[in-house]
């Protein structure tokens, strides 16, 4: 049901850790499926992941998904990051089952999280407010219709 | 890579005898039992001959026994049968059964809610095991069906069936026993247990996919599901799958006849397994009851990881298992069963079944217990609730 | 003794391609597609194969076909799932379907009747064959379901679903067929013949009994019969009966790729059959289409004899034929199908069906014309009415 590169990114996975002096740290959960991610980012002065680490409670997907946007946000800059979306995500693990779409969704909200953590921290001018991070449900809904 | 298949909940390898015995079916009986020339006539015999053994594993009269297609349709006969012959009969719409049943048993109550009947849940204790008591409390006049499966798929806990087949003898209500995870496990015997149907399965026994049996007491009447020639006395039409029932026969008869020594080596097996695991690895608990539990299942839960990464993690080692029930896997939901008990949803998620089957030996648990110890405290050191666990205990 | 069956309509051998095919998965794929772990991926993947082959050889796409337990089975889900799921939408109760159905079909039909539908059993000529105008005749804006059989399996006469079919594109009714006669028999496409469902069995085209399919066209939807897991999008739950979906995808497989010149081999031998007996046997006559018929299937009513002594007279010889269905051939009535076709009670009774297959051979025909000569000859010489026949003739 997953393709390699899920496998790949579950088996092996990037970047996984703390950062202890992390300029911004994002934690979301989603209690229906239990899955909890954990993302810590270092954040050059001119806006650049310098670094990640995350730690995430989940199935397969969630943990792959993590690991997966950990490496496509690395030396990128927060306004590039803002434009990451969960199927980006899930696009560079060669897709993800119908059923684990919403897995990849733990994965943006938590950098947004992270995001807005930085905004608030520093101040600064980033285009993210605690709306971004609603959760929109739609995402965590369980389709039991196994229409594929 | 060493394969270990821990997953005999979900379904059994077939046994060479069951093979064989259903490709010299394949090649020598293709006769349509109903035909009445003689490759009918032979086919039929064989049929009967089927019937008779299987009659014989569970303590029934060979007139008792219908085949199904499989575990889920003898279910679904049972109930939605049972349930719809006794509205027709107008003799009431009340329906007894617990929380822990297997979707077969349970989303079928679930539609006869639908169709206008009423249903009570009885919930189990934190074993898993119902209490006769409650069964009794609920009975009313107009309870027309008590169904509550024999043993767990999950967690693996028994039920104390004859205790409320006992109490029913006393009561019109029909009862009925999913046995389909102890037949060949448990000794089953129809009258010992005092049931009125019970269902079967012949691939959860060495036996083949697709083939099903239902027992139903001499006199009880049940509805059909389908209609169509007068197969299996009306109840289950459809050109007999005789190969396969006679699959089913070959895998109960072996099952039942090494029900004993195999049963008594699972047990031994399983509870190494449970012992080691609930020692070795911290923050662990055994799910189902401790004894009253099929000899070959164990259910740990390991707190602070997620099933899926679990299965996913063995899996890579080769070792299959499941969280819960197989048919299921699809869903997202933790297991039902688990919920039941009263476990809050993360713990439930972090649930592992692990099921012995008849190849499983001394070797592989040993291997199984050294791998779980690795993987669980890789998927550990990668959980944020772990670290938060941590951090609250220092 | 010379064994030959001649009784293809009611179930046929198993060729060895399909028990090969069968037999590797049961030992190689033990595993429930349901499960996540590498033993359930593989056993999906098989499945999944199968499913694009059964698609495949009736020009359907994988997604549209659900594998069940029975010709019976895929029939009953197409009728009730179709009249059930119409009914909560509210969308009228009329059914129409004729007076030759399978069992499976009309009796299904009937309880439908006691649920509240009402139903329109079209008739068919003396041939056998409906009259296209009839269904246009008979349809209702109310109407929900369409079902009518692609070939009858006593007579063997066609119908004209593809024209059918047409009609009913501009009518939101849904067009069901039952298959399970043909396909592998007769070219077979759910486009060409414009049908919402398919029925098909595995076991009459030299695959396993106890397996089916139900092509359901993209976009209906039909009412499970029967509640549980999540298998065969929930339409079918059950553990999938793996090694009997690989079956019929091989034996679907290898009948459609063999059916140009084997319908031809096999129509040779039945007009040959069919012609001698005609001629050679008095007071004989052709039963169904002389041209719109199964290429395997020869229906002769010899007068003045019973059906039922002829089989064993003929079964003594090692001639396996039947007299209808198989499946009804516990009652003692004469064929539905044969009075439906304007056959007085008599005349049916003495009604014979030969349905050819894969290994008949024309030293075979030869055979069963020479003994059917003899035993109609002994018979006739035992039975009054004959000897009156003769007397009024004389
Ligand atoms: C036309 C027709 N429909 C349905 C069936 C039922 O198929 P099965 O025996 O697989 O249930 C048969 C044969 O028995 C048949 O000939
Ligand atoms: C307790 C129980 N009941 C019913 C079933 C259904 O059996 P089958 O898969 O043969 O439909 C299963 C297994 O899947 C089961 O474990
Ligand atoms: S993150 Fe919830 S199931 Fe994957
Ligand atoms: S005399 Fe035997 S069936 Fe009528």
């Amino acid at each position: 049901m997953y393709t390699e590169k899920v496998m790949d990114h579950f088996t092996n996975p990037r970047n996984v850790g703390e950062i202890p002096d992390a300029d911004a740290v994002g934690e979301v959960g989603n209690m229906k499926c239990g899955d909890i991610m954990k993302l810590y980012l270092k954040i050059t002065d001119d806006g650049v992941i310098e670094d990640v680490k995350f730690k995430t409670f989940g199935c397969g997907a969630a943990i792959a998904t993590s690991s997966m946007s950990t490496e496509l946000i690395k030396g990128k800059t927060v306004e590039e990051c803002l434009k990451l979306t969960n199927s980006a995500i899930a696009e560079a693990l060669d897709g993800l089952p119908p059923v684990k779409m919403h897995c990849s969704v733990l994965a943006e909200e938590a950098l947004k999280s992270a995001l807005l953590d930085y905004k608030k921290r520093t101040g600064k001018d980033i285009p993210i407010s605690e709306e971004d991070l609603k959760g929109d449900d739609d995402h965590h809904d369980h389709d039991h219709d196994c229409e594929e | 890579m060493r394969k270990i298949y821990l997953d005999h909940g979900a379904t059994t390898p077939m046994r060479n005898e069951v093979i064989d015995a259903m490709v010299t079916i394949y090649r020598e009986e293709f006769g349509n039992p109903s035909s009445i020339h003689q490759f009918g006539r032979s086919a039929k015999k064989q049929l009967e001959d089927a019937r008779a053994k299987v009659a014989k594993a569970i303590g029934a009269d060979a007139k008792e026994i219908i085949f199904t297609g499989s575990g889920t349709e003898a279910d679904n006969i049972a109930i939605l049968g049972t349930a719809r012959m006794k509205a027709k009969q107008g003799k009431g719409k009340h329906i007894i059964t617990t929380t822990i049943e297997h979707h077969a048993v349970l989303d079928t109550c679930k539609l006869l809610e639908k169709e206008g009947f009423e249903v009570t849940y009885l919930p189990v204790d934190e074993h898993g095991i119902l209490a006769v008591q409650s069964v009794q409390d609920a009975l009313r006049d107009d309870t027309i069906l008590v169904t509550i499966m024999h043993a767990n798929n999950e967690i693996g806990s028994v039920q104390p069936i004859a205790e409320i087949g006992q109490l029913l003898k006393n009561h019109p209500a029909v009862f009925h026993t999913d046995a389909v995870q102890t037949v060949g496990k448990l000794a089953v015997d129809v009258n010992e247990l005092a049931v009125d149907l019970l269902a079967i399965s012949a691939h959860k026994i060495y036996g083949p996919k697709g083939v099903g049996a239902l027992y139903v007491r001499k006199g009880i009447r049940v509805e059909p599901l389908m209609i169509g020639g007068g197969q299996e006395r009306k109840i289950r039409p459809s050109t007999e799958n005789l190969a396969g029932i006679v699959g089913l026969a070959v895998a109960i008869d072996l099952a039942v006849s090494e029900l004993a020594t195999e049963s008594k080596r699972l047990e031994g097996l399983r509870d190494k397994l449970i012992h080691e695991l609930l020692t070795k690895v911290p923050e662990t608990k055994l799910n189902g009851h401790p004894v009253h539990r099929l000899p070959h299942n164990a259910n740990i839960s390991f707190e602070y990881i997620e099933g899926e990464s679990l299965i996913l993690s063995m899996d890579m080692k080769g070792i299959a298992v499941s969280s819960g029930s197989a048919c299921t896997s699809g869903s997202l939901d933790p297991s039902h069963v688990l919920m039941a008990m009263g476990l809050c949803h993360q713990t439930a998620h972090g649930s592992l079944r692990m099921t012995l089957g008849k190849d499983t030996t001394e070797e592989d648990i040993d291997y199984v217990i050294a791998e779980l110890q690795t993987i669980v405290a890789r998927l550990r050191e990668m959980s944020p609730v772990w670290e938060q666990y941590i951090k609250s205990k220092a």
